[in-house]
C-alpha cells in the first residue's frame, strides 16, 4: 500500500524529470541557453561534495524552521482569536488586508535598515510572508465549526475559551494544519528568495548568487532541485503528522475508500 | 426549578421570518419529568434550545432557579436531536463522555470511571475506545444519552433522545432515565413523538400545537411508581391517559 | 425633538436615521483602526526624522503629485499613473484569473482520484518549494516576451494556496454527502458542480482569497526583471533613484490595490457562500 | 555587526584597534579580489584584524545593510554611493578604492544575428543593465551620446541580471545588453553574440567602479581599525594590480568562475591609491549626465590613505 | 430482483476488527415490501450501505437483477439513518430533492414540478425555498423522504425512515410509501425499529440477531391490501404476527 504509493510518486517525479530533459534533447529548449536536465542531475548529486554547500543547506534549513515556527507560534493563535472576536477581526480587517499584498522584497531593504542581523533579516521577512497562509485559513477553519457541537459545550455550561480550545481548535485543526503546511513552502520560497536578494553569509540562494558569477546555471538548478527535494521532505513528513493527529478527520469525512 | 413565561421565537427576519414559538407558558417543578410532545416542525427543539440559553428568545423569559437563562447555565446536560452531530470525531467515546465532567472538578481518574460506567448502563459497556464514527447510529444516541447521565445534571433536557434505537432497548433506556432521575433528583423536560413513552415516562405531559407552537394542553399523570414497562402499560389509568394526549395532539391542526 | 412631550410610542422597525446611524457605526467599527495608525506612524515618522522613513503627510503629497494632477477627465489621474497601474492591473487579474482556473481545475481532479494524488503529488510538493525568484532565468528562456514571462511568475506564484486548499477541500468531502450522491446517481460534472465544489467551497475560498494579496506581491516581483511599466517597476526605479517617498507611495498602492480586492472578494465571497455562513451560525 | 572586542589587540603599528572584527560585503565579482588576496595572504591577520565577507546580490541591499549595521563595509558601487550621498540617504567614507575600468571590460552586445551593427541602430532597442539608474545606464548612455542618440529618448532600459542577460538576449527580450565579465566573454563564445561597442572609452575611459565604503561615524568611530584595514588591503591590493595570475588563482575561489575562464576574461584595473580626482570624475559625470541635481565635492568623502 | 448470498463484513483490521455481517442469506422479489428489524448496533445500516454498493462486502455478493452490485446503480434510492447530513446544506430543500432527477431525463420545469409535489406529499409544501438547516429534525427526515420518492427508483432502501416525526405524520408517511410502491412498483427494503410499523408495512419481516448479525427468522406478513391505519392494527392476524415478531426478536442475544 505504501510501497505503491512511493512507486507512484517517484514515476510522477521521474515524468517530470525525463519531460525537462526531453525538452533539452529535442532542441525544444536551447542548451546553450539552458543546461541538460541530466546535467543538472549530475551537478545535483554532486552538491553536497562541494564543502560550501552543506553549510549553505543547513543554513536555509535554520531560517526556514525558525521562521516556521515562529509564524505558527505568532499567526495561530491571532487567527483564532480574529476568527472569534469579530469585532476585532473587522477593525484590524484594513490593516491586514493593507499589510498582505506588500511583498517582502520591498520591505526588506527597510527592515535591514532597521535590524544589525542579516539572519534576523531572512527571518522575520520568512514570519512576515508565511503568516498569511496560517492566519487565513485558520480563520476559514473557525467558520466551519459545527454549530451543533458547539452548542453541545456550551449547554454543558463551558465558557467561550473553553468552547474555543476543545470544540473550535480541534475541529479548525485540518485546516490549519492545510495552513502550515502552505506556510511551510512559502517559508522556503521566501527563505531562498530573501537569501538571492539579500545575500548573506551562507544559504541556498547564496550559494546561488555564487553560482550565478560563474554563468553556472547547472549549479543553480541543481540548487532548485535541492529546495524542490527539501520542499517534498518536509510535506512528507506534515502530511504524516497530519494524518496521525487527524485520523479522525480523514476516516469521518474522506470520499471513496 | 424552571419558569417559562410568554415565551416567543421568531427565526430570520422580514418576510423570510418564521414565528416557531409563540407565547410559551411552562413551569417546571423540582424533580419532576415533564414530557412534550407535538407535531414535528411545531417548535419542540427550539423551545429546548432556549431553555438551554443556547438561543435568545424573541420575547418573553425564561429562569431557571430565578435566575435568569443566559447568566446561569452550567448545571443542565442537553440531549440533542442532532445527537451525531454533538458527538466530538476527534474523540473517543469514553471521552466524550468524560468531557463535559471537568466541570464537575472530576480528576482524570474519576471522570474515566463515571463515563465507563453511565456507557455501561447505556449497553454500550466495550465501546469507549471507539470513536462515534465507528458506532451504529443507535449507538451514536446511547452514547449522548450516557454524556448527559454521567454529568448529572440538576436540569435534563432531552429532544428525542430514543429515536433510533431499538424496542427493547428503548425500554431499558426509558427505566435507566426514570432510575437516575430517582437517584439524582434531576429535574427533566423530554421531548418525544411517542405517545406512549410521554405517558409512561412523564409526571406530566404538555401538548404543544403546531407552528408557531402554543401549549395545546397540559396532562399530569398520576401513574404509580416505579413504573414497570408491562404492569404500568397494562393499567386501564394508562391507557387513558394514552387516549387523552392522542386526542389532545389530533385536535389540533397539525401543520401550518 | 424640542416640543412634543406626547411622542407617539417608538415604531418596532428601525426608522431609516436610526438605520443610517446604525451604518456609520458598523463603518466607524471597521475603519477606526486605520486613522489610528496613520497618526501613530506620522508621529514616528516624524520624531525618527529618517530619509527612509518618511511620514505619511509626505507619501500622499508625492503621491498627488505623481499620479493624481491629470486632468478631470481622467478622474485626474496622470499619464504616469494609467502607463504604471494599467499594465500592472492586467498582470494581475490575468495571472490570478488563469491561476484560479487551473488550481481548481487540478486540485479536483488530484483531490477525487486516489491514483492521481499518487502520482503528481510529490510532483506538487517539489515544485511549490521552489521560489518563482529562481524559476526567472527558466522563464526567460520559455516564454517568448516578457509580458508571458511576467503572468507566467504570478501564476507559478500563485496557484498553490489554490491548488492545495481545493485538493484537500475536495479529498474530505463529508462522507454522507458523496453516498448520497452516490447512490441517486449524481455523478461526472454534475457531481463536481453540485456536491464536491460545494463542500470544498469554504476552503477554495479560503486559497483564493491568500492567492490574491499573494498575486499583488508576484506582480512586483514579477516586474522586477525585464519590466519597462508597472508599479513593480516604479518601486524599483524609485528605490535605485532614491526617490522615497515615491516608493513608499508605490508600497502604499499595493497596499490599497491589495484592500481593495480583498473586499471585493469578500462581498462576492459573502453572496456565493452565504449557505455556509447562514448554516455554520451558532444562533 | 561582526564580534567586536574593543579590548584591543594592538596593531602593526602599535596602535590599538576598536574592532578586531569586522563583516565587509561584496559581490562575488572581480571587483573585490585585491580583499581576497588580502584575507588569502593573511595581510589582514598580520595587522590583528579579522575579515569575514558577506556575499551581497546588489548595491541596493548591501547599503541598508550598511547603514542598519549589518555590516561594517561594503564594496560600494560609486555610482551608487554617491547618489545616496548626494540625496542625504546616509553619509558615507570610501577607505579604499577596489575596481576601475579598462578597455572591453564592460561592453554592449547583440544577438549573433541581430540587424543592429553600430551602436547608431540602438535607436528603439531594449537595452539590458543589470539595474536602472545605475553606472552601467551612464555607460551604455555615454556611448549612445557620442553617435547622437539620447538614453531617455531613443532607447529603454530593461533590468536583468547579469546572469540572465545571455538569455534575454537569444530570445528577443531585449536587443541588447550592457554585460561584463566573465558573462561578456561567456555570451560571444556560446551563443555567438556581437560586441557593438566597448561602453568604456572617452568619458568613460578608466572609469572607477566600486570602493570599499563605511559610513562617516564608523570611520571616525574605528580609526586605527581602518588604517589598519587600509594598510594590509593595500598589500592585497597591490598583487591585484601587479600580478594577474595573482587574481585569475583567487578569482574560482570566492566565485564560480572557472581557473579556464578566470584566464581569458578581460579584467579591470585595481586602483592602489584612493584618489580625490578621480573619484570626482564619476560626480561630475553624473551631474552632466542628470543623475544629480547639484554639484557633489567628494574630497570630504575620502579617508586618508595611512603613510 | 435481490439477492443477497452468504453477505459478511468486517468493519477494520487484526485486533480492532469488528465484524458487522454474517453470512447473510436475503431474497427480495420483484415489487416486495421487505422490513428489516434487529437490534441497535447489529448490522442493519451496513446491510443497507452494502446493498447499496457503498460498501465493499468482505464475503459473499449481492445481485440486483441478476447483476453485480457495483456495476449498475443508479436505479436506487436511500433514505439515510443520518439523513440530516445526507441533505446538502448549499442547495434550497427543493433543489436537494430536484438535485437527482436529471437523471431521469426530466428538464428543469419537470424536475422543479416533481420535487414540489414530493414535498408536497411529505407534508412541506411550503418549504422548498429553505434551507435544509431550517427545518426542524422530522422536518429534514421528510426532506430526505421527498427526495427517494421523487426519484422513482425501482429499489428504495430506507433507513429508520420515520424515527423522528410525530405519530401521526409517520403514519401519513406509512402510508404515503405503500401508496408509491403500489403506484410505481417499486421493491421496498425498510429497516426499522418499530415492531407494529414492519409488520404493517411489510409482505414479510425479517428479524436479525445482535451483532455480528446473522438472519435469525422470516415472517410472512399475510394481511389484506390496501391497508389502513386502524381496521388493519386491529386484524387479530395483525396482533399475532406483531407477538411473533417480538418473539423472534427477544429470542436472541440483543448485544454482543
Ligand atoms: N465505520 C465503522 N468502523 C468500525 N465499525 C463500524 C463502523 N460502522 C459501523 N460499525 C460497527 O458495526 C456494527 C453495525 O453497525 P450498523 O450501523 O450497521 O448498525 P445498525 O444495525 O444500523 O444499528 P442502529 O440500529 O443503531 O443504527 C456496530 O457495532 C458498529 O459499531
Ligand atoms: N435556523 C433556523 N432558521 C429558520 N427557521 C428555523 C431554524 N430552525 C428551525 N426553524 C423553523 O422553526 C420551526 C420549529 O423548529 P423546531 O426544530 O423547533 O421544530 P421541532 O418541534 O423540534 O420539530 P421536530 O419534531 O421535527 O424536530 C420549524 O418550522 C423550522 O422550519
Ligand atoms: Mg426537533
Ligand atoms: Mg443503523
Amino acid at each position: 500500500m505504501i510501497g505503491r504509493r512511493v512507486a507512484r510518486g517517484a514515476i510522477g517525479v521521474a515524468g517530470l524529470l525525463i519531460a525537462a530533459e526531453a525538452a533539452g534533447a529535442s532542441g525544444l529548449v536551447d542548451p546553450a541557453l539552458l543546461p541538460r536536465m541530466s546535467a543538472v542531475l549530475v551537478e545535483a548529486v554532486r552538491l553536497p561534495a562541494d564543502p560550501e554547500f552543506p553549510p549553505d543547506l543547513l543554513s536555509t534549513l535554520r531560517v526556514w524552521a525558525i521562521g516556521l515556527l515562529v509564524a505558527v507560534l505568532g499567526a495561530v493563535p491571532l487567527g483564532l482569536v480574529l476568527g472569534n472576536l469579530r469585532r476585532a477581526e473587522l477593525a484590524s480587517r484594513p490593516l491586514v488586508e493593507f499589510l498582505r499584498p506588500i511583498p517582502s522584497i520591498a520591505l526588506i531593504p527597510l527592515v535591514t535598515l532597521l535590524v544589525p542581523s542579516t539572519e534576523v533579516v531572512k527571518i522575520i521577512a520568512v514570519v512576515y510572508a508565511s503568516a498569511w497562509p496560517l492566519l487565513i485559513n485558520t480563520m476559514y477553519g473557525l467558520k466551519d465549526v459545527d454549530p451543533v457541537a458547539k452548542d453541545t459545550l456550551r449547554s454543558f455550561g463551558f465558557g467561550r475559551l473553553d468552547v474555543l480550545r476543545r470544540v473550535s481548535l480541534p475541529s479548525a485543526a485540518p485546516f490549519v494544519m492545510t495552513g502550515v503546511r502552505l506556510a511551510s513552502s512559502v517559508a522556503f520560497v521566501v527563505t531562498v528568495s530573501t537569501e538571492l536578494l539579500a545575500g548573506g553569509v551562507s544559504g541556498i540562494g547564496v550559494y546561488m548568487l555564487r553560482a550565478a558569477s560563474g554563468l553556472r546555471t547547472d549549479l543553480i538548478l541543481a540548487c532548485i532541485l535541492w529546495t524542490g527535494a527539501l520542499g517534498l521532505v518536509a510535506n512528507i513528513l506534515l502530511v504524516r503528522l497530519q494524518r496521525r493527529a487527524f485520523r479522525w478527520h480523514a476516516v469521518a469525512a474522506v470520499g471513496e475508500s | 426549578m424552571l419558569d417559562v413565561v410568554n415565551l416567543a421565537h421568531t427565526y430570520g427576519h422580514g418576510p423570510a421570518a418564521h414565528r416557531a414559538l409563540d407565547g410559551i407558558d411552562l413551569k417546571v417543578a423540582e424533580g419532576e419529568l415533564v414530557c412534550v410532545v407535538g407535531p414535528s416542525g411545531c417548535g419542540k427543539s427550539t423551545l429546548l434550545r432556549s431553555i438551554a440559553g443556547l438561543i435568545r428568545p424573541t420575547e418573553g423569559h425564561i429562569r431557571i432557579r430565578d435566575a435568569a437563562v443566559s447568566d446561569r447555565m452550567g448545571d443542565l446536560a442537553v440531549v440533542f436531536q442532532d445527537y451525531s452531530r454533538s458527538l466530538f470525531p476527534w474523540l473517543t467515546v469514553g471521552d466524550n463522555v468524560a468531557l463535559p465532567l471537568r466541570r464537575r472538578g472530576m480528576d482524570r481518574g474519576a471522570r474515566r470511571s463515571a463515563a465507563a460506567e453511565a456507557l455501561e448502563e447505556v449497553g454500550l459497556a466495550g465501546a469507549a475506545a471507539k470513536y462515534p464514527w465507528e458506532l451504529s447510529g443507535g449507538m451514536q444516541q446511547r452514547v449522548a444519552i450516557a454524556r448527559a447521565l454521567a454529568y448529572r445534571p440538576s436540569l435534563l433536557l432531552m429532544d428525542e433522545p430514543f429515536g433510533s434505537v431499538d424496542a427493547q432497548t428503548r425500554e431499558d433506556l426509558e427505566d435507566l432515565v426514570l432510575k437516575v432521575r430517582e437517584h439524582h433528583r434531576m429535574t427533566v423536560l423530554l421531548i418525544t413523538h411517542d405517545i406512549d413513552e410521554s405517558v409512561y415516562l412523564g409526571d406530566r405531559v404538555v401538548v404543544l400545537t403546531g407552528s408557531p407552537a402554543r401549549v395545546a394542553g397540559e396532562l399530569p399523570v398520576s401513574l404509580p411508581f416505579p413504573r414497570d414497562q408491562i404492569a404500568t402499560r397494562e393499567l386501564p389509568a394508562f391507557v387513558h391517559l394514552r387516549a387523552e394526549v392522542g386526542r389532545l395532539v389530533r385536535a389540533r391542526d397539525r401543520r401550518d | 425633538m424640542s416640543v412634543t412631550t406626547t411622542a407617539p410610542p417608538a415604531p418596532p422597525a428601525p426608522s431609516r436615521p436610526r438605520r443610517t446611524r446604525g451604518a456609520l457605526t458598523a463603518l466607524a467599527a471597521q475603519v477606526w483602526l486605520v486613522p489610528v495608525a496613520v497618526a501613530v506612524w506620522e508621529a514616528a515618522a516624524r520624531v525618527a526624522e529618517s530619509v527612509y522613513f518618511p511620514p505619511p503627510s509626505q507619501i500622499a503629497t508625492r503621491m498627488y503629485e505623481l499620479w493624481l494632477t491629470g486632468p478631470a477627465s481622467r478622474l485626474f489621474l496622470t499619464d504616469e499613473a494609467l502607463d504604471t497601474f494599467g499594465p500592472s492591473l492586467g498582470r494581475l487579474f490575468g495571472g490570478w484569473l488563469m491561476a484560479c482556473v487551473a488550481g481548481v481545475a487540478i486540485g479536483v481532479a488530484v483531490g477525487r482520484s486516489r491514483v492521481l494524488a499518487d502520482y503528481v503529488d510529490p510532483v506538487i510538493e517539489f515544485c511549490r518549494a521552489v521560489p518563482p525568484a529562481a524559476l526567472i532565468p527558466l522563464f526567460i528562456v520559455l516564454f517568448k516576451t516578457s509580458t508571458q514571462m511576467q503572468v507566467a511568475t504570478i501564476v507559478y506564484g500563485v496557484i498553490w494556496p489554490i491548488l492545495i486548499n481545493t485538493i484537500d477541500g475536495a479529498r474530505y468531502v463529508d462522507r454522507v454527502h458523496t453516498d448520497t450522491a452516490r447512490v441517486f446517481g449524481v455523478r461526472g460534472a454534475r457531481r463536481l458542480v453540485r456536491v464536491v465544489l460545494p463542500s470544498a467551497a469554504p476552503k477554495i475560498f479560503a486559497g483564493l482569497r491568500l492567492s490574491l494579496s499573494l498575486a499583488v506581491v508576484l506582480m512586483v516581483v514579477s516586474e522586477l526583471v525585464g519590466a519597462t511599466d508597472g508599479i513593480g517597476y516604479q518601486l524599483m526605479f524609485t528605490q535605485q533613484t532614491f526617490d522615497m517617498a515615491a516608493m513608499w507611495g508605490s508600497i502604499v498602492v499595493l497596499g490599497i490595490l491589495g484592500y481593495t480586492l480583498n473586499a471585493s472578494f469578500l462581498l462576492a465571497e459573502k453572496r456565493i457562500l452565504s449557505w455556509h455562513r447562514r448554516a455554520r451560525q451558532t444562533t | 555587526g561582526g564580534g567586536s572586542t574593543p579590548s584591543a589587540a594592538p596593531s602593526a603599528e602599535g596602535k590599538a584597534l576598536e574592532k578586531t572584527t569586522i563583516t565587509v560585503g561584496a559581490l562575488p565579482i572581480p571587483d573585490s579580489a585585491g580583499m581576497h588576496i588580502a584575507i588569502a595572504k593573511g595581510f589582514f591577520k598580520e595587522e590583528g584584524l579579522t575579515v569575514n565577507v558577506t556575499q551581497l546580490q546588489s548595491s541596493a541591499i548591501a547599503v541598508p545593510n550598511l547603514l542598519g549595521g549589518s555590516l561594517d563595509m561594503i564594496l560600494g558601487n560609486y555610482f551608487a554611493i554617491i547618489n545616496i550621498q548626494s540625496k542625504k540617504g546616509g553619509d558615507f567614507r570610501f577607505v579604499a578604492d577596489a575596481y576601475q575600468a579598462k578597455p572591453d571590460t564592460f561592453a554592449l552586445v547583440v544577438p549573433k544575428d541581430s540587424k543592429i551593427e553600430t551602436p547608431k541602430d540602438l535607436k528603439g532597442a531594449n537595452i539590458a543593465v543589470p539595474a536602472v539608474n545605475s553606472i552601467g545606464e551612464m555607460a551604455a548612455g555615454s556611448t549612445l551620446r557620442t553617435v547622437g542618440l539620447d538614453r531617455l529618448k531613443d532607447v529603454k532600459f530593461q533590468q536583468y541580471a547579469f546572469p540572465d542577460m545571455p538569455a534575454a538576449l537569444a530570445t528577443g527580450k531585449v536587443d541588447a545588453a550592457w554585460l561584463t565579465e566573465p558573462f561578456l566573454t561567456g555570451v560571444q563564445k556560446n551563443a555567438g553574440a556581437r560586441k557593438i561597442a566597448d561602453t568604456m572609452t572617452g568619458a568613460m575611459a578608466d572609469f572607477p567602479m566600486a570602493g570599499w565604503t563605511v559610513t562617516k561615524k564608523w570611520a571616525e568611530a574605528n580609526p586605527n581599525t581602518v588604517a589598519a584595514f587600509q594598510r594590509a588591503y593595500a598589500k592585497g591590493q597591490q598583487l591585484a594590480a601587479s600580478d594577474r595570475k595573482e587574481v585569475e588563482s583567487i578569482l574560482p575561489k570566492y566565485t564560480k568562475i572557472s581557473p579556464q575562464d578566470a584566464a581569458v576574461i578581460t579584467l579591470g584595473a585595481f586602483p592602489t591609491t584612493l584618489s580625490a580626482n578621480r573619484i570626482q570624475r564619476v560626480a561630475d559625470l553624473m551631474l552632466e549626465y542628470g543623475y544629480l541635481t547639484e554639484k557633489l565635492d567628494v574630497t570630504p568623502l575620502l579617508v586618508p590613505q595611512p603613510q
